[in-house]
């Protein structure tokens, strides 16, 4: 990294950090470019590997493949005008309606079938107990068709304790992966720029 | 429209035959085309309303400026110098982009302390349940905790493994099944408040 | 003072200081090496020397000063151990910092570019990357990172695809080492390790348990005890000081904030 | 070296006279099939013999077209292999070479006749997933048109969404919505999340409260505007609508957290609704939104960041509940009968656990194996 790269980093580090304190014109000012260069740079990956191999190159190539991409791309650029704006509708309803369509296999297998695989295990032990247990405390945790009462009370309070035992967890180990991120900045700061490391 | 895509892609999974996966391949492929343009639409969208703001000399219209200044800085280096090594669009991106994307995300410490300050109360089972288990977890995975014996870690390790792994199956499952009602819903039209309609 | 009210400013201070304070004057901890990350150490340790292995940076800059030290670790090892190195990235970010750590280690180790490593750089679409790698490396990237023709490397003569391949380490932020599990372990039967923050440690501990993952380390306590195996400080053992007291720091100020919370639960 | 190795064979049993050592046929039967239910680039070859393993089969494809590759080098004992990189349109030859342990060629022979893939129309390892799925659409569509008051248990975060909309209307400040960072179009979970949208939008339209919507994904942005437009229009209230609250921020994950955290301290917005796919930036947010003292609601399928919403917001829907959200806030019949639905196919979730577990006591793996291995 340049000496001019370190500087320019250092003083977008500080404008940022500076929110700490309270909004101010520095971070307003690091939040706007930030975001302004963050647009650009999607901007230009988007073209350069999206549009141009997929959409400009078939045309010149003479590929009327290419020529479907670009009304497509068409449509979706007809959101400016506010006659027309209507047909953005048509690419709209062909990401929600292929979506809907690619999701439900995936989600049946990936978040369905393969956690169930993985709790019916084939030994069993004290573990496989807790795991089972669990999961079933925690789906009539989100049974909605039912008063709680009874035995099902007493399943639904479980899962709730799994529940709360998963977030601590997680919290806790996203605070580790947090406080691992701030401790690289400031090492930037006290090393790479002041020399203080 | 909606229906006619969404059954297309589902049945697709199941027809192993060539024509299928064309199809998919297509599909995929406009999917990928109408996302790109969605993408320079947001940008050409964002330029209009800070150019609206900067030409109108309304509040803040100098930031405004400065984001325009970036936006067609990083345009006009991408677009023209290219994105290899060596070029203005990667330098900004590495001393510019990435530090003050890795400080925003950095800034999430201060935040997450201040939430654990505030919102780690014991004020009921679920939530004294809620610490407990965090702040095991995070002192049996620094040297001090681990300085106390093999119990902490191993605690930490056992929650982590069993029971939480249990609760995010239970959630995962949940999930699952509300989005494949979901998406049926939507293949069907009945719900399309997605696109402003009241059913 | 109402503790329970207070400015959440001064928490930042103090979050703060306990970070910068260790940094300035280390103490040096960093505890005891964890099973799993020995199994990481003898994995790579198990290699023999020559064997070749795919380090893919499939990571965000963001998240680098959390996954840079981890990575550093594993390279350094690597070579330490001979082991010849084929370098992918299927991330925009992670592309450019694969690059520049890669290049690092190998002039501190005498590696020759194309005879013991080769950056290969990004594709965008990663599963068929991943699957393209199985049928033919060179196929798959006719030309590596510097825009050299494959084909030219000495490396990429004798590695044709995952066969030749000993192991290989995904470096993730995200859920990138799922896709190296489902296409080219399920698949082609080439083992995967992986390199973690630490979030993403409980979403791939049941495929370590299943077997489908040889190895994995988390984090920067992952690459903190690494660095320890591999007998010297590093970036990973450095932020453990810091670690471990803004670790200790928010247990004590959250223990502060629930006797504050009694305490004014008690009075009202 | 393999390869090579390989390579010298190959030479040798294409050029010179084959010298087979061993008398009479150490290889027999040799049959080529096409792989059934699949897309046709697969055949399968099969041989029957009485070598172990220590004899190796070299196997080598000959396409019409001339073609020749050598698919590799397998213990004789193995009995069939699959070669998938055939095109349906192909026809194809295989010749099977025979090498015992010192790698001499002991014999040679080639199948009969021409093979060639057909590609199918149903893939019948996935017919499980297709019964399932089936079994899955016709609980949900007789829950949904079978239509009869249905009992919901409450959720707490829901009725607060109406209160909530009335303290900003109160306040004259208004309400900020976001989907996440990860929020696209194609997901379910997004689609939840804007169909909870067009009810906020048809209901802010009614109260007259002003609603933001600051996007990172210009499609979402897009969606979002129909949606309220719409929304505005069946309430009769087609001047609530203002296209310049739905906007486009910015796709980097962390711009769009930056720019959110400046939108809520300059406009401090009543009530902040974090409802749909979020990563690392939804405790920026929330914590920003705690900080500006907003009432939070937030839901998320982002199991991660659940935790953090829990701890800083007012309240949080979990999973599931976003998705059952729109069944409560429309109280749409054939809406809550999906979710009638869905708690019937937990039973049967349920039931399969129990039942697996069961049976692995009984030593009957069958239901877990099944679902281990799709």
């Amino acid at each position: 990294m340049s000496d001019a790269g370190i500087w320019l980093a250092a003083i977008g580090t500080l404008a940022i950090f500076s929110f700490l304190y309270r909004d101010n014109p520095a971070y307003r000012a690091a939040e706007q470019i930030l975001v302004g260069l963050s647009v650009g740079y999607l901007v230009v990956i988007t073209v350069r590997t999206t549009l141009v191999p997929k959409v400009a190159l078939p045309i010149l190539d003479g590929d009327p493949w290419g020529i479907v991409a670009a009304v497509w791309v068409l449509l979706m650029w007809t959101r400016v005008s506010t006659r027309a704006g209507w047909l953005s509708r048509l690419p709209l309803a062909v990401i929600v309606g292929a979506g809907a369509g690619l999701s439900i296999p995936a989600m049946l297998k990936a978040r369905v079938l393969s956690q169930l695989g993985a709790v019916i295990r084939p030994e069993i032990d004290v573990n496989a107990v807790v795991g089972a247990i669990g999961v079933l405390a925690t789906l009539s945790y989100f049974y909605f068709t039912r008063p709680p009462t009874g035995a099902f009370r007493v399943a639904a309070r479980t899962g709730t304790w799994f529940l709360m035992v998963f977030f601590g967890a997680t919290f806790g180990y996203t605070i580790m992966s947090r406080l691992s991120l701030l401790i690289g900045r400031t090492e930037f700061l006290l090393g790479d720029w002041l020399g203080l490391l | 429209m909606v229906g006619v895509f969404g059954f297309a892609m589902l049945i697709q999974y199941f027809v192993p035959h060539p024509l299928g996966r064309v199809l998919y391949g297509r599909v995929l492929e406009w999917m990928q085309v109408i996302f790109a343009a969605g993408l320079v639409l947001g940008g050409a969208t964002y330029a209009m309303s800070h150019l609206r703001t900067v030409s109108g000399r309304r509040e803040g219209w100098i930031y405004s400026l400065l984001a325009l200044a970036a936006l067609t800085l990083m345009l006009a280096a991408g677009l023209i110098g290219g994105i290899d090594r060596g070029t203005l669009f990667l330098w900004l991106f590495n001393n510019l982009q990435a530090p003050l994307q890795q400080t925003v995300f950095s800034l999430l410490a201060f935040f997450v302390a201040s939430a654990a300050y505030r919102g780690f109360r014991a004020r009921n089972i679920d939530a004294a349940l809620l610490l407990i288990v965090a702040l095991v977890v995070m002192l049996g995975r620094i040297p001090i905790g681990e300085m106390t014996g093999p119990f902490l870690p191993d605690l930490a390790r056992w929650l982590v493994d069993v029971p939480a792994v249990a609760a995010k199956r239970g959630i995962l499952i949940g999930i699952g099944l509300g989005s494949v009602a979901v998406a049926l819903r939507v293949m069907l039209g009945i719900e399309r408040a997605w696109l402003g309609g009241r059913r | 003072m109402n503790l329970a009210q207070i400015d959440r400013r001064w928490i930042f201070v103090i979050v703060f200081l306990a970070v910068a304070l260790p940094l300035l004057f280390p103490i040096g901890l960093v505890g005891e090496v964890s099973p799993r990350t020995q199994t990481m150490h003898d994995l790579i340790e198990a290699l023999p020397r020559g064997a070749t292995v795919i380090i893919s940076f499939d990571c965000e800059a963001a998240s680098w000063p959390e996954i840079g030290p981890v990575a550093e670790a594993l390279v350094e090892h690597t070579m330490q151990r001979g082991i010849r190195i084929i370098g992918t990235s299927f991330l925009s970010e992670g592309t450019a910092l694969g690059f520049e750590l890669l290049s690092r280690h190998a002039d501190a180790a005498d590696y020759v570019q194309g005879r013991d490593w080769v950056y290969l750089g990004f594709r965008p679409q990663y599963v068929a990357a991943i699957l393209g790698l199985g049928e033919s490396i060179t196929q798959e990237y006719p030309r590596d990172y510097i825009n050299q023709p494959s084909e030219d490397h000495t490396l990429l003569g004798a590695v044709r695809s995952y066969r030749d391949v000993a192991l290989v380490i995904s470096i993730a932020d995200d859920t990138m080492p799922q896709y190296w599990i489902e296409y080219a372990g399920a698949r082609y039967g080439v083992k995967i390790a992986a390199g973690l923050s630490a979030v993403m440690v409980t979403t791939f501990t049941p495929y370590l348990d299943s077997g489908q993952l040889q190895a994995l380390i988390g984090g920067l306590k992952g690459a903190a005890e690494y660095e320890r195996l591999l007998g010297r400080e590093g970036a990973g053992s450095r932020g453990m000081d810091a670690q471990s007291s803004a670790h200790l720091a928010i247990i004590v100020l959250v223990i502060i904030g629930n006797v504050a919370y009694f305490r004014g639960r008690g009075r009202s | 070296m393999r390869p090579l190795l390989v390579a010298a064979l190959l030479v040798l049993i294409w050029t010179s006279p084959v010298t087979a050592r061993a008398t009479g046929s150490v290889l027999s039967g040799i049959a080529v099939e096409d792989v059934a239910w699949d897309d046709g680039t697969a055949l399968q070859i099969h041989w029957r013999t009485k070598l172990d393993e220590d004899f190796r089969v070299l196997i080598v494809r000959e396409g019409t077209d001339g073609l020749m590759d050598t698919l590799g080098l397998f213990p004789a004992n193995v009995q069939w292999v699959v070669d998938d990189d055939v095109t349906p349109a192909g026809t194809y030859r295989y010749r099977l070479s025979v090498f015992d342990s010192e790698g001499i060629l002991v014999f040679t022979a080639a199948s009969h006749g021409l093979a060639s893939p057909h590609a199918n129309w149903f893939h019948r390892g996935r017919l499980g997933e297709a019964l399932i799925i089936l079994g899955v659409f016709a609980m949900i569509l007789w829950g949904t048109f079978r239509r009869r008051d249905i009992y919901l248990r409450p959720i707490g975060g829901l009725s607060a969404i109406e209160e909530a909309l009335g303290r900003a209307v109160e306040m004259g400040r208004p309400v900020l919505f976001s989907a996440g960072w990860g929020a696209q179009l194609d997901k379910p979970t997004t689609m939840a999340a804007m169909n909870i949208f067009g009810w906020l939008a048809s209901r802010a339209a009614s109260y007259d409260a002003r609603l933001l919507f600051p996007t990172h994904d210009a499609v979402l942005m897009a969606a979002a505007q129909e949606s309220a437009r719409e929304s505005a229009r069946i309430e009769g209230r087609p001047d609530w609508y203002r296209p310049e609250d739905i906007y486009y921020v910015t796709g980097s994950q962390f711009g769009y957290a930056a720019a959110l955290d400046g939108i809520m301290e300059r406009q401090k917005p009543a009530v902040n609704l974090w409802l749909g796919t979020f990563a690392a930036e939804s405790l920026i947010l929330a914590e920003t939104g705690n900080h500006i003292g907003a009432v939070q609601i937030a839901g998320t399928d982002s199991t991660i960041q659940l935790a953090f919403f829990l701890v800083t917001c007012d309240y949080t829907l979990i999973g599931e509940e976003v998705f059952a959200a729109s069944a409560y806030l429309t109280r749409d019949s054939m809406v809550l009968g999906g979710l009638w639905a869905q708690d019937w196919l937990k039973i049967g979730v349920a039931v399969t656990v129990i039942a697996g577990l069961v049976g692995t006591l009984l030593d009957w793996d069958a239901i877990g194996g099944w679902l281990r291995g799709i």
